[in-house]
């Protein structure tokens, strides 16, 4: 099968999207001729134009809360924020509009809303561009929370975004966008709420959220060597989180870490942590353990960028040292 | 009860029918808020309760514009612009009782109105939001090729809030079909417009986003059927939104059981009484549009009987089941993952 | 000893601190003549007028990010929010900035910022006015989170917070703000990261957050005419967390309980469990349990919001169904 | 070097020596990006780096009030704000080398400028915060009862922002010593200021706050220097905040590295070039100041020197120890519980 980027293949969902569904617009800075910062829009100006693919002054309260009220009266809009940091602004709009409304009109209005940006630590980016902030919306009822860390599954996963009612916080890492994989050329669907066993091992279960996911496959190889066979499992979606397959995991392995670039307190490595423990408790041979990037702003200098984030190296000790427990 | 318009909503000066409504419609709004006042004394009203007695005109003046698919966005002083825009009384009154049959269904109370069969989308208790979310609505009504129009009723105290200057900013460069009407009554609370914002002109505000702003006597409903008329033909002709300050004055308290005194003059508040919206757009049917009083008094006896029954409704109804409290979260439960 | 309010006992705090530290300053929408809308600030604005006690528009954003630079450039302001609900409208600024600003000037700057306000669920305030969100600022680094219980801990943590220089959340539950308690005339502080054992047992640990103290304490008495014997933990602080006293206690009893009214997903119960976990694992005798208020908005009518917040019946059960596992 | 005046920084006409001074600030400002731009392409930068090239009147103009305890906070675009105030070009370009002789100790590089002992207070990533925080510099020193004065620089794209309006709003109603500058260069990234802004002239903004606002030449740093001088002179002395349009251009890529084609004609590009700040204050000390040519030429030579000397000091510089990326998250550590 041809390779494509993930960025291309989220690109294609939305451009299959567009072509049929003439309720889809676009807005952002820079979404229209430029195509977007990270080449998230490129060519769909030319054929949309300017209603479906709007540029936005730096307003980002105001076009969200523009598209929540977007989203209740017809059309399904799509935010695209480039780095997500810039989400903040907007958190009323999100937290105690968007996400509540179908809840307030007993479902009698919808809000097919997408809220789309990159997320992440890497090239020297710094604090106000680094963010991932989805423990935020996985604590807020009304969200649905994607990340993809596969191009097949970006596409799959941004089309089911593209038909859903609810409003998707839809985040990309940025350090994978240009990563490729083996996309079909077709349009198809992945459920939310399913998670992807990314690698089967039987005697330590990790889960690994977003770039984690990449590198923990990495320290997997290393750690076969060394006969550890690690079962790696990407959530894809964190709301709904699917818990079942991670408790199938762990009622196999007996072991659980989750590694997460985010920061630890209130994280989603906490809350996948407390659902195990709730529901497998007698499966665990062991303590659940996190491994998380530093609780600290972000750095810009690469030597303290790097100092912040899990590495390899991190993750290979973390899974010795869980499977020495 | 409705505010819809049967004859041609064209701008215009208002006419004998259109005025009568208006009466109606205004009265209606009146009696609801008294009887909710009376109801909250009572302990039915459970949450907050924010009348509009004293704004009548503004609501109703608007709305009378309006069709059931424009989109109408409040705040949380509300249920004047959920009136005008066709809600019957009795889901109003339930709402605040925290009953089932409620506009809301018992979830939102005085703050949180929905009742979009009728186009009225929602009031929030946040300060801010609706005038993006009808900005909102304005680009899918321009999306999608329609003539329908958004609309945001916001206080004064929204004006100095970042949701306006990005709202109206947003609107004007998209050209969208929008009305903005700022009911300036002079408090956010206690806090004076005059001591919040460094300039309390608002219909001049309009030229800071480069569309048309107007500053009228929101207690005037005739001055408002014509400013709004104008304003909302022009929106369907594709002429963009427009800025609508309505001068006007809270005669009860912020909200209901809560202290009134020390921020304003009881003067002040008798000056204003003395421009009550309604008795003047009564003077003006008796005056300039020669209706007799007794076709008044059929309205006034009918507004009534309304509202009474209203009352008597909500009182009976039932409270929603606990079961159905975590319902609607969201559109469609998440699929079971399939092991 | 004399009894004051929650409220009042806060308020001491503040008066004792303004009287001696001319760089305090309050602002908030009527926290002026009016003194706050849960009486904050009443009598203040009588000793130290419009520039200590500035009312200010509704201009959430930007009165939190105008204090941030304040507390920048010497002086030390309070946002009073009267609903913390409204603080998500200055997302940004406090995440962004006020959280990162001593980090990013490597300590040269300092950010002596209190950010107070009301949460919690209660009296039909429906959904606008009943939000917590502390997990959100748990989750992010730079922040001080406080949540006081009694009359004593809000005097003695408020003054904390009027002497750090650190950016503090300082959250107090609308259901206990008129309950009475003894309060020290003198002047003292509560240091961050101290929980209160706010009932010894040795049976069960319940950690219980904000008005889930109270209610917890009521379970405890029923639960004790059935020879049930409750620890019940009030953390008081949840970042710094005080996690040693957690976890003392449940290596005294083997089992623990989190009742918080907030939403559950990678909330503070979530935390709680995952530290307990990864710390005190062998200690446990069972799964650690989780009671939170429901994964929705919060309605408005008595009896559908009196079917979201945990109540005395269920924390009873749930204590027994955790002693029966 | 430093932009800071010796002689009396009352408003009225620029005389001799700062003009001279502006000029020495303008070129270090360029000279500084210049080889920012060349430390870029060499790979020497790791992150983001966005040039003020065309810009540097304002920051020159407007620094040259200021003092070391007055308040500067800045944007993305902030390498000359944080030259002007007095920052050594060595700390600058050691900062966007990620090093630990940076202002910010290499934890912000291009956009996280910090300093605070000569009043650089920091510069952000984010659009819109620095009018709020210089607005709560001018709280502070209104408060402590100085003479201090905040500032704020910003872009044109923060102008549609809500901090834009809140800020504004803010500053006036408490009559705050604040400047608010905008560098209007006309495109926020790639989108033109025409298109983003309903009404694309700021200067007359100021009013919709009831502050003074003024439009003027950014390229002329005479202009610049006039204007703030009676704007920061009125903030201290108690009269309030002013906003400043400086109309300007940048005349290289948003930043550097980064496409600069598609948005905008070459011919605007050179119609800008035309009007470079430099080459126009250096005609206008020539000509209207009688400065020698060799004195400029003496300026010329010594920013030179400053700029290889601290490009050399920033390459040779360490690396910040990994052990230090946690320190300073808090004032303090937690107090450990006493068990
Ligand atoms: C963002 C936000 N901040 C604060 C409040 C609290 N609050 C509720 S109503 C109100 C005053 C609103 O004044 P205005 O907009 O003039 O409307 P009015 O009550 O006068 O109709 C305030 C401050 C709120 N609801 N939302
Ligand atoms: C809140 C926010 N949204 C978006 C961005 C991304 N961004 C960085 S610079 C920029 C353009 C800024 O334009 P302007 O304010 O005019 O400054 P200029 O670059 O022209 O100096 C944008 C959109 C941001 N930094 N912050
Ligand atoms: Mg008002
Ligand atoms: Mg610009």
């Amino acid at each position: 099968m041809r390779e494509i980027t993930l960025i291309e293949a989220t690109r294609e969902a939305l451009a299959a999207a567009m072509a049929r569904d003439k309720t889809i617009f676009v807005v952002g800075e820079g979404i229209g001729p430029r195509g977007g910062n990270f080449n998230t829009t490129t060519g769909l100006y030319d054929l949309y134009g300017p209603e479906r693919l709007r540029d936005m002054p730096i307003s980002e309260r105001g076009f969200v809360g523009m598209c929540a009220g977007a989203a209740m009266t017809g059309s399904r809009p799509i935010v695209d924020f480039m780095f997500v940091d810039f989400i903040l602004d907007a958190m009323g709009e999100l937290i105690n509009q968007a996400a509540k409304i179908q809840y307030m009109s007993s479902g009698r209005l919808k809000m097919p809303l997408i809220l789309r940006g990159c997320i992440g630590i890497g090239h020297s980016a710094a604090t106000h561009h680094s963010g991932s902030y989805f423990p935020h919306f996985v604590n807020i009822p009304g969200f649905r929370v994607v990340v993809p860390t596969t191009p097949y599954d970006a596409k799959g996963l941004f089309a089911t975004a593209l038909v859903s009612d609810d409003p998707v916080i839809f985040l990309e890492h940025k350090s994978i966008l240009f990563h490729k994989g083996a996309v079909p050329e077709e349009e198809y669907t992945i459920p939310f709420g399913q998670a992807r066993v990314a690698r089967a091992g039987q005697h330590c279960t990790v889960v690994a959220v977003g770039a984690m996911v990449g590198k923990t496959l990495q320290a997997c190889e290393r750690l076969a060597l060394a006969g550890i066979e690690v079962e790696v499992i990407d959530p894809r979606t964190l709301n709904p989180l699917d818990i079942q397959t991670v408790l199938a995991s762990v009622h196999k392995t007996g072991r659980l870490l989750i590694v997460d670039e985010t920061f630890q307190p209130c994280g989603i490595g906490a809350e996948i942590a407390a659902q195990v423990v709730e529901q497998g408790f007698d499966d665990l041979d062991a303590p659940v353990c996190r491994l998380n990037g530093a609780y600290a702003p972000t750095p810009y200098s690469p030597t303290l960028e790097a100092a912040v984030v899990p590495n390899v190296e991190e993750i290979v000790r973390a899974v010795e040292t869980l499977m020495a427990a | 009860m409705s505010a819809q318009q049967t004859t041609d909503p064209a701008p215009g000066q208002i006419d004998r029918s259109a005025a009568l409504e208006c009466y109606r419609v205004m009265l209606t709004i009146r009696r609801t808020e008294e009887q909710l006042a009376r109801s909250h004394q009572q302990g039915l009203i459970h949450g907050a309760c924010h009348t509009y007695v004293g704004q009548e005109a503004i609501a109703a003046g608007v709305c009378a514009h309006l069709r059931p698919d424009d989109a109408v966005f409040s705040t949380h002083r509300g249920h004047g612009h959920a009136l005008a825009k066709g809600m019957p009384p009795h889901e109003l009154i339930a709402e605040l009782f925290g009953r089932a049959t409620g506009c809301s269904r018992g979830r939102g109370g005085s703050m949180h109105l929905f009742a979009p069969e009728i186009g009225m989308m929602g009031t929030s208790g946040i300060v801010g939001p609706c005038i993006l979310q009808a900005t909102g609505a304005g680009y899918s009504f321009q999306l999608l090729k329609t003539d329908r129009v958004g609309v945001a009723f916001f206080g004064d105290g929204a004006v100095n809030n970042g949701a306006f200057h990005e709202g109206l900013n947003l609107a004007s460069i998209c050209r969208l079909p929008v009305l903005f009407v700022c009911e300036n009554n002079q408090y956010a609370t206690e806090i004076s417009f005059a001591y919040a914002a460094g300039n309390p002109q608002v219909g001049m505000r309009g030229s800071a986003y480069g569309m048309p702003g107007v500053t009228l006597d929101g207690n005037d409903v005739v001055a408002v059927y014509q400013a709004a008329g104008e304003a909302v033909a022009r929106a369907r002709a594709g002429g963009g939104p427009t800025l609508l300050e309505c001068r006007t004055y809270r005669t009860r308290a912020h909200a209901e059981g809560m202290r009134d005194v020390g921020y304003r003059t009881q003067e002040e508040v008798e000056r204003w009484k003395a421009q009550d919206p309604i008795a003047r757009c009564r003077s003006y049917l008796l005056q300039k549009q020669a209706v007799a009083v007794d076709a008044l008094e059929q309205i006034e006896a009918d507004v009534q009987t309304t509202v009474t029954e209203a009352e008597r409704f909500a009182r009976n109804s039932p409270w929603p089941e606990a079961a159905t409290a975590c319902q609607h979260v969201y559109s469609e439960p998440a699929q079971p993952a399939s092991h």
